[in-house]
């Protein structure tokens, strides 16, 4: 019973990705494309959640639907009237786009469904608890990211500067 | 397994389409967006399905959601900029580094 | 003979100090300079001829005797030139020839040059020719010879052009040096076969016999003619360019535009003659090769009578005596052309030849001094403007009287004994020749007589002024030069200069010399006739043969074809597309290239059009091509 | 470092005093004592050679001296000198000694000029000086890159066409001989220690003959642009046309030098069995640019294009004797490539004061110039003369040598070669004779040409100095035809071997 639970949720979101991911893309209006771009990480968010990593949705969740997707929000809102239409793309562009999008599609879905994995241990309920995930972030030895950490922090201060610099009134 | 992969492929070139046709700097961004998602998808996956002991993937993409917070904070500012030049943000309008 | 050096030394000393500081010092000490230096010599070498001749006779021959002997430059282990004096018969026959005229020349200019502009640059010139025709005439080897044969052709390159100013002495000079310097190429590849084949340059071994050049080319022919004659043949044709032999012949006649000094020195006496001397140095080895004999048969003969005819019809008086050298020196190479072996009877050519120089040079020279005379007097070339002048110039009449019986071969003068030993080989030879000879020697006397009486005698042509005698400077040279022709004639010269070097009593044969007499006197009666008093005789026979005459006045268009080559075929259409390809072809591949390589940068630029997307595509087809190959090629 | 690289250091010190000199007069004297000095050490170095060699020290480089520069790609700084790099040296010297006086007023930026022809100078006296292969391509080139600077800022004409023109065919040149250089440090050895020393490569005698095949044309073509060999000698008429008279001097007067010393001193010496076998190709590329340059010289109007062509003519020649291999011929080659350095020296420093007066190099505008310029014509005359090949001037030494060493062939092919070369002194004579001609005898032009001066002192001091080297090779060729032979015998030998 849990398993079909999974697998129609699962299906549910998969289903979700996809079409949200295509309309987003395809949509001529650039705040609908927003909008389904916000579903997209939801989705996304839901398949953490399948996969038993609550702090990584959580984390998704708060990041990208909240921050990034706010901020997308005010730039479309800045930069473009509301409603406008967006022209029409060339057929050409399109072709060469859609060209390039099926080839890699069918060379990575090929690769994939020919590839044998080797056999895949799924532990159920390998719930990851927050005390391992604080050590490893802290950790000095060899599988801790305690360098990638405060190289994360230096590079987002560097991005607030230089966000700040750009928005200057020159 | 394998459909996780599958939906991240599609998902991934659905964003590479979109980053190809868009005009709108932003349209591209979201695309952008997409394929960082599906990337994150994909380490997750094979994280926990491939590598259930490990942590790799798990903080790979963590960081990697940050970097991409980091990243679109700027690329806004940087259209904003843009828009605030030359009042549109089309993106073949946007070729002074040509030759 | 230990001085003999100074002999080459001083000239070239006077050369160097009259080229540099000469235009320092007034014409009169410049003149007076050149002359002495050169009565120096004339004295010194006629002090070493003796000494020479006075030296006891070695088995019947007098030794060859090297005084000075250093080598110069070194090619191959046994190829090297060296500098030096090389004294025997004919050498030391024509170091006093050369002095003598020169020193003439250089009195005579001081009074025919007085008063031009680059006095000195003249002398110096004039010191300079005479140095290269002494070290020409004293050289130990062949290479040298040539060094000297170079240095004649530049000399009498400088000579020629000395007016210039005027664009056709100019163009004389330059004619006459390239006609020269095409003949020395043939000389120098007859040096280098020759030197290639006998392995030596010098004299001596070449002429003693030992290295014998038929014998190392014997199997070798070069388009069916043996390799030695072609050497030989070669050779000649340096000596022909400088002795104006038919083909080579058109400088000479242009190198009139130079003072008429230099004509009588260069054009006379010694440059044209180099020619004659050279073949003589080389006759041992000529003698080995008989057909380039009778070439050099053929081209003498067939350019005197070519000479002999346009000679026949010139006006200008400097051109007749032009062409009379002409064929006087083919003359001389008959007479070598026709010896044919070392010693005995058949080397009365050589001795001939050789007596005929010494002669010519002295009569040919006073002939050119006598016109020079009167061109100074006249102040024109051309024979109409001149006539009766007997009365006005008594010396230079007598003299100029005695020098046209001597070329034509009176008995007493010298010209008779040599021009007759010349028709006795010929007549050795064959019947053909001699007769063919004789016929020249008919037409000289006809020519020389009707320059005689055309300038002597006939119809008084106006002048603004009388014509003046010639000042003493320049009266002293025609009489000492008359005296000489006179007395030429009865030097021995068969006791001092013979092939083979053994003494040789010349015995007339008297059948040739009384032919060759009344040839003469009649071709001076036919002249007398013609010309002796003012009438149309003359005018009538022209029309009569008027395409002959109009033909042989413009010799026979030599001249047109010659300027028709050069002109035309090497600089139209050899030299100008030359240019023009380079200009074009060569040029224009190398700027081919460049454009190309522009435009092709060009559309490549085109790649990087600014559109991020084409940017995006690209850059994500060349990363999938890569991962298809690398993951199923490979 | 021993002081044979005193060539190198004395034009350093010379920039740097120039660097320093404010007014002209400075730059005049410091350019002036630089290369008296230059030229004072270039006898001392040519008695001490030959007191050397007089010792009986025959070894075939003296005054060898080897620093390592850089070890781990091997670079040496090796210097050492023989025979011919001591006579080019001379030479060199001397032809920029007379340089620096022809170009006493130049105008626009006189000290940067001078910067520039000083570091060409280094550039020319640092490759006769290195017999290792990697400081002759260093030098080589330091001598290529000022000549665009000098030829496009200070040249006249379309001088940045010719610059870049000149410049590019010759880097183009010089791309062809690194390939060469390295292909042949490769193979330098057979045990492994690669070398850069042309000795050592000549001892090791390793590169394998299917290599040399390759490696010979690569050298050989690379020095050939250099050397003008034919169909790459476009760039020096339009190069020396447009150049100014110290730079086309030292231009065709020493640096072709370079491409036909180059072109024995490595192509050949080290790789004889390839020269054996593709000596005929080049023979035939040579024997044309013999006739080709001295024909298209006859129908030119610019006196630089006439001298240029004439240059081409010339050093085809010193290339044409090279490949005859004897001893004779390649000291004739040499002999002709000192005798012609001198020479188009001369004539360049001649044409560029006539131009400096009368403003014009075509010769049809011009006439009639011995009676208002005698000591330049006359020294024109002498120069016309010595490149005729009058004896007792040192073209005649030279071209006699080529000719006498490249008769010793009796194969018809060489015999056919050397006849139409030897044709090249008549056409010579033409196109000199026809210069003289129209430029310094006739009658005057146009008028104005009348009150123009004659040679100042600096002038005639810059022709003297060239007129007595080539005077003094051609009165007495003995003592400079020894020094040579010896040397290239060594050469020559290592190739006859081969036949």
């Amino acid at each position: 019973m849990e398993q079909v639970a999974n697998q129609v949720i699962f299906f549910l979101l998969s289903a979700i990705i996809v079409v949200c991911s295509i309309m987003a893309v395809t949509s001529r209006r650039i705040l609908r494309a927003a909008t389904y771009l916000l579903f997209v990480l939801f989705a996304t968010a839901g398949y953490y959640f399948q996969l038993d990593y609550h702090f990584l949705g959580a984390v998704q969740v708060t990041i990208y639907a909240g921050g990034i997707l706010v901020l997308f929000v005010f730039a479309i809102l800045l930069t473009s009237k509301l409603g406008e239409k967006s022209d029409r793309i060339s057929s050409r562009k399109r072709a060469w786009g859609l060209l390039a999008a099926v080839l890699g599609a069918a060379i990575c879905g090929y690769t994939l469904l020919t590839h044998d994995f080797f056999p895949s241990q799924f532990a159920q309920g390998g719930e990851l608890d927050m005390k391992t995930v604080g050590h490893a972030l802290m950790g000095m030895d060899k599988y801790q990211y305690l360098l990638p950490f405060e190289a994360i922090s230096v590079l987002l201060l560097a991005c607030i500067i230089g966000g700040i610099m750009i928005a200057r009134k020159r | 397994m394998i459909y996780y992969v599958v939906v991240s492929t599609l998902m991934f070139f659905a964003g590479v389409y979109g980053f190809v046709t868009r005009h709108n700097l932003l349209a591209i961004l979201i695309s952008l967006e997409l394929m960082l998602n599906a990337v994150d998808i994909n380490f997750v996956v094979f994280n926990r399905y491939l590598f259930p002991g490990q942590l790799e993937g798990f903080f790979f993409t963590l960081f990697a959601v940050a970097i991409a917070a980091a990243e679109t904070a700027i690329a806004i500012a940087i259209i904003i900029n843009i828009y605030r030049n030359i009042r549109n943000i089309n993106v073949d309008n946007v070729d002074k580094m040509k030759y | 003979m230990e001085y003999s050096y100074i002999i080459l030394l001083l000239p070239m000393l006077m050369f160097i100090t009259l080229g540099l500081c000469g235009h320092k010092m007034s014409h009169r000490t410049a003149g007076l300079l050149g002359t002495s230096g050169l009565f120096i010599i004339t004295i010194l070498s006629y002090i070493v001829a003796a000494q020479y001749f006075m030296q006891p006779r070695v088995d019947g021959i007098y030794p060859t005797v090297t005084p000075y002997h250093f080598e110069w430059l070194r090619f191959t282990e046994w190829l090297h030139i060296d500098l030096g004096i090389m004294l025997d018969p004919i050498s030391v026959m024509m170091l006093v020839v050369i002095t003598t005229v020169s020193s003439m020349v250089h009195l005579y200019s001081l009074g025919y040059m007085h008063g031009e502009v680059g006095f000195q640059r003249y002398y110096a010139f004039l010191s300079l020719f005479t140095f290269s025709m002494l070290g020409l005439v004293v050289a130990t080897n062949i290479f040298q010879m040539y060094i000297f044969w170079e240095l004649v052709g530049v000399s009498s390159y400088l000579l020629i052009g000395f007016y210039y100013t005027r664009q056709s002495a100019v163009a004389a000079s330059k004619k006459a040096f390239i006609v020269t310097r095409f003949a020395d190429l043939g000389f120098l590849l007859g040096i280098l076969l020759l030197s290639y084949y006998t392995k030596t340059f010098d004299f001596a071994t070449l002429t003693s016999g030992d290295v014998s050049l038929v014998g190392t080319t014997e199997g070798k022919t070069f388009l069916g003619i043996s390799v030695a004659s072609w050497a030989m043949a070669l050779v000649f044709m340096g000596g022909a360019g400088k002795s104006a032999m038919f083909p080579l012949h058109i400088w000479l006649p242009d190198a009139m535009e130079g003072p008429t000094p230099v004509s009588a020195l260069i054009h006379a006496a010694t440059m044209v003659v180099a020619g004659v001397f050279l073949v003589a140095r080389l006759f041992p080895v000529y003698v080995t090769t008989p057909e380039v004999l009778t070439f050099i048969t053929v081209i003498g003969a067939v350019t005197a009578l070519y000479a002999a005819v346009v000679a026949c019809v010139q006006t200008d008086i400097k051109r007749v005596l032009a062409f009379s050298t002409i064929s006087q020196i083919a003359f001389m190479m008959v007479a070598l052309g026709v010896t044919t072996e070392m010693n005995g009877h058949g080397a009365l050519g050589y001795m001939a030849s050789m007596f005929h120089l010494f002669t010519h040079a002295m009569f040919k020279a006073l002939l050119f001094l006598g016109a020079g005379a009167i061109i100074h007097a006249v102040h024109s070339n051309e024979m109409s403007e001149m006539g009766g002048l007997r009365k006005y110039m008594p010396i230079t009449h007598i003299t100029f009287l005695i020098a046209c019986l001597a070329i034509a071969g009176i008995p007493p003068f010298s010209g008779f004994f040599s021009k007759d030993e010349i028709l006795a080989a010929a007549f050795e030879k064959s019947a053909f020749w001699g007769v063919w000879m004789s016929l020249v020697a008919g037409l000289t006397a006809f020519y020389m007589f009707r320059l005689y009486f055309n300038i002597f005698w006939g119809k008084e042509a106006h002048h603004e002024h009388t014509p003046h005698e010639a000042p003493k400077t320049m009266s002293i040279p025609l009489v000492f030069l008359a005296l000489v022709t006179c007395f030429a004639g009865f030097i021995p010269f068969g006791h001092f200069v013979t092939a083979s070097g053994l003494s040789y009593t010349i015995h007339l044969n008297w059948t040739v010399a009384a032919t060759s007499i009344c040839i003469a006197v009649v071709a001076i009666a036919l002249a007398t006739w013609l010309y002796m008093k003012p009438n149309d005789k003359p005018a009538r026979m022209a029309e009569s043969l008027s395409s002959l005459h109009r033909w042989a006045y413009h010799r026979f268009y030599i001249d047109e074809v010659y300027m028709f080559v050069t002109h035309k075929i090497i600089f139209r259409y050899i030299s100008t597309p030359i240019a023009w390809f380079d200009r074009h072809v060569v040029d224009g591949t190398m700027n081919l290239m460049a454009t190309l390589t522009q435009s092709a940068s060009y559309h490549i630029r085109g790649l990087q059009s600014g559109r991020l997307q084409s940017y995006a595509v690209v850059f994500l087809l060349g990363a999938m091509i890569i991962a298809a190959i690398v993951l199923y090629c490979i | 470092m021993n002081f044979l690289s005193l060539f190198v250091l004395i034009p350093l010190l010379m920039m740097a005093g120039l660097a320093l000199s404010r007014n002209m007069k400075q730059i005049r004297t410091v350019a002036v004592i630089g290369s008296s000095l230059q030229l004072v050490f270039a006898f001392i170095v040519l008695f001490m050679f030959l007191g050397e060699r007089a010792a009986g020290n025959t070894a075939e480089m003296l005054f060898v001296a080897d620093t390592v520069w850089y070890a781990p790609l091997g670079i040496h700084y090796t210097v050492g000198v023989d025979g011919v790099s001591v006579a080019m040296l001379l030479l060199s010297a001397i032809v920029v000694f007379a340089g620096v006086f022809a170009s006493w007023k130049i105008d626009p930026l006189p000290k940067e000029f001078f910067l520039w022809l000083i570091l060409l100078s280094i550039g020319v006296f640092g490759f006769f000086i290195s017999i290792n292969l990697f400081t002759m391509f260093m030098y080589y080139e330091i001598a290529l890159i000022p000549m665009y600077l000098l030829i496009g800022v200070w040249g006249s004409g379309n001088k940045t066409y010719s610059a870049m023109k000149l410049t590019l065919m010759l880097m183009g040149g010089s791309a062809l001989l690194l390939i060469g250089i390295l292909g042949i440090y490769f193979h330098s050895s057979a045990d492994g220690n690669l070398t850069m020393n042309i000795l050592e490569i000549a001892k090791n005698n390793a590169i394998p003959h299917e290599m040399q095949y390759y490696l010979f044309p690569l050298t050989f073509v690379g020095f050939g642009v250099l050397g003008a060999m034919f169909p790459f000698h476009t760039w020096s008429p339009d190069g020396h046309a447009s150049a100014p008279t110290a730079v086309s001097m030292l231009h065709a007067g020493v640096l072709m030098k370079l491409g036909g010393y180059g072109c024995f001193r490595v192509a050949m010496y080290l790789m004889p069995w390839a020269t054996t076998e593709l000596s005929w190709i080049f023979l035939i590329l040579t024997g044309i640019s013999v006739v080709y340059g001295a024909f298209s010289a006859c129908v030119q109007t610019d006196l630089k294009y006439i001298n240029a062509y004439s240059s081409v003519s010339h050093c085809g020649l010193v290339l044409f004797a090279l490949l005859m291999w004897n001893t004779t011929a390649m000291t004739g080659a040499v002999l002709q490539m000192l005798s012609h350095g001198l020479m188009t020296a001369l004539f360049f420093a001649l044409i560029g004061m006539i131009y400096g007066r009368t403003h014009t190099r075509d010769i049809r505008e011009m006439g009639g110039l011995m009676k208002i310029m005698p000591f330049l014509s006359v020294a024109y005359v002498i120069a016309g003369l010595a490149s005729l090949g009058l004896p007792g001037l040192s073209g005649f030494v030279a071209e006699m040598t080529v000719f006498v060493g490249s008769f010793q062939w009796d194969d018809t092919f060489r015999r056919v070669f050397t006849i139409v070369a030897c044709t090249s002194i008549v056409i010579t004579a033409v196109y000199i004779l026809r210069v003289v001609g129209k430029l310094l005898y006739g009658k005057v032009q146009n008028e104005h040409h009348r009150e123009l001066t004659d040679a100042a002192w600096f002038e005639r001091l810059s022709a003297i100095t060239l007129i007595v080297g080539v005077a003094a090779i051609g009165m007495a060729p003995g003592w400079i035809s020894n020094l040579i032979s010896d040397s290239m015998s060594v050469i020559s030998e290592r190739i006859l071997q081969y036949i």
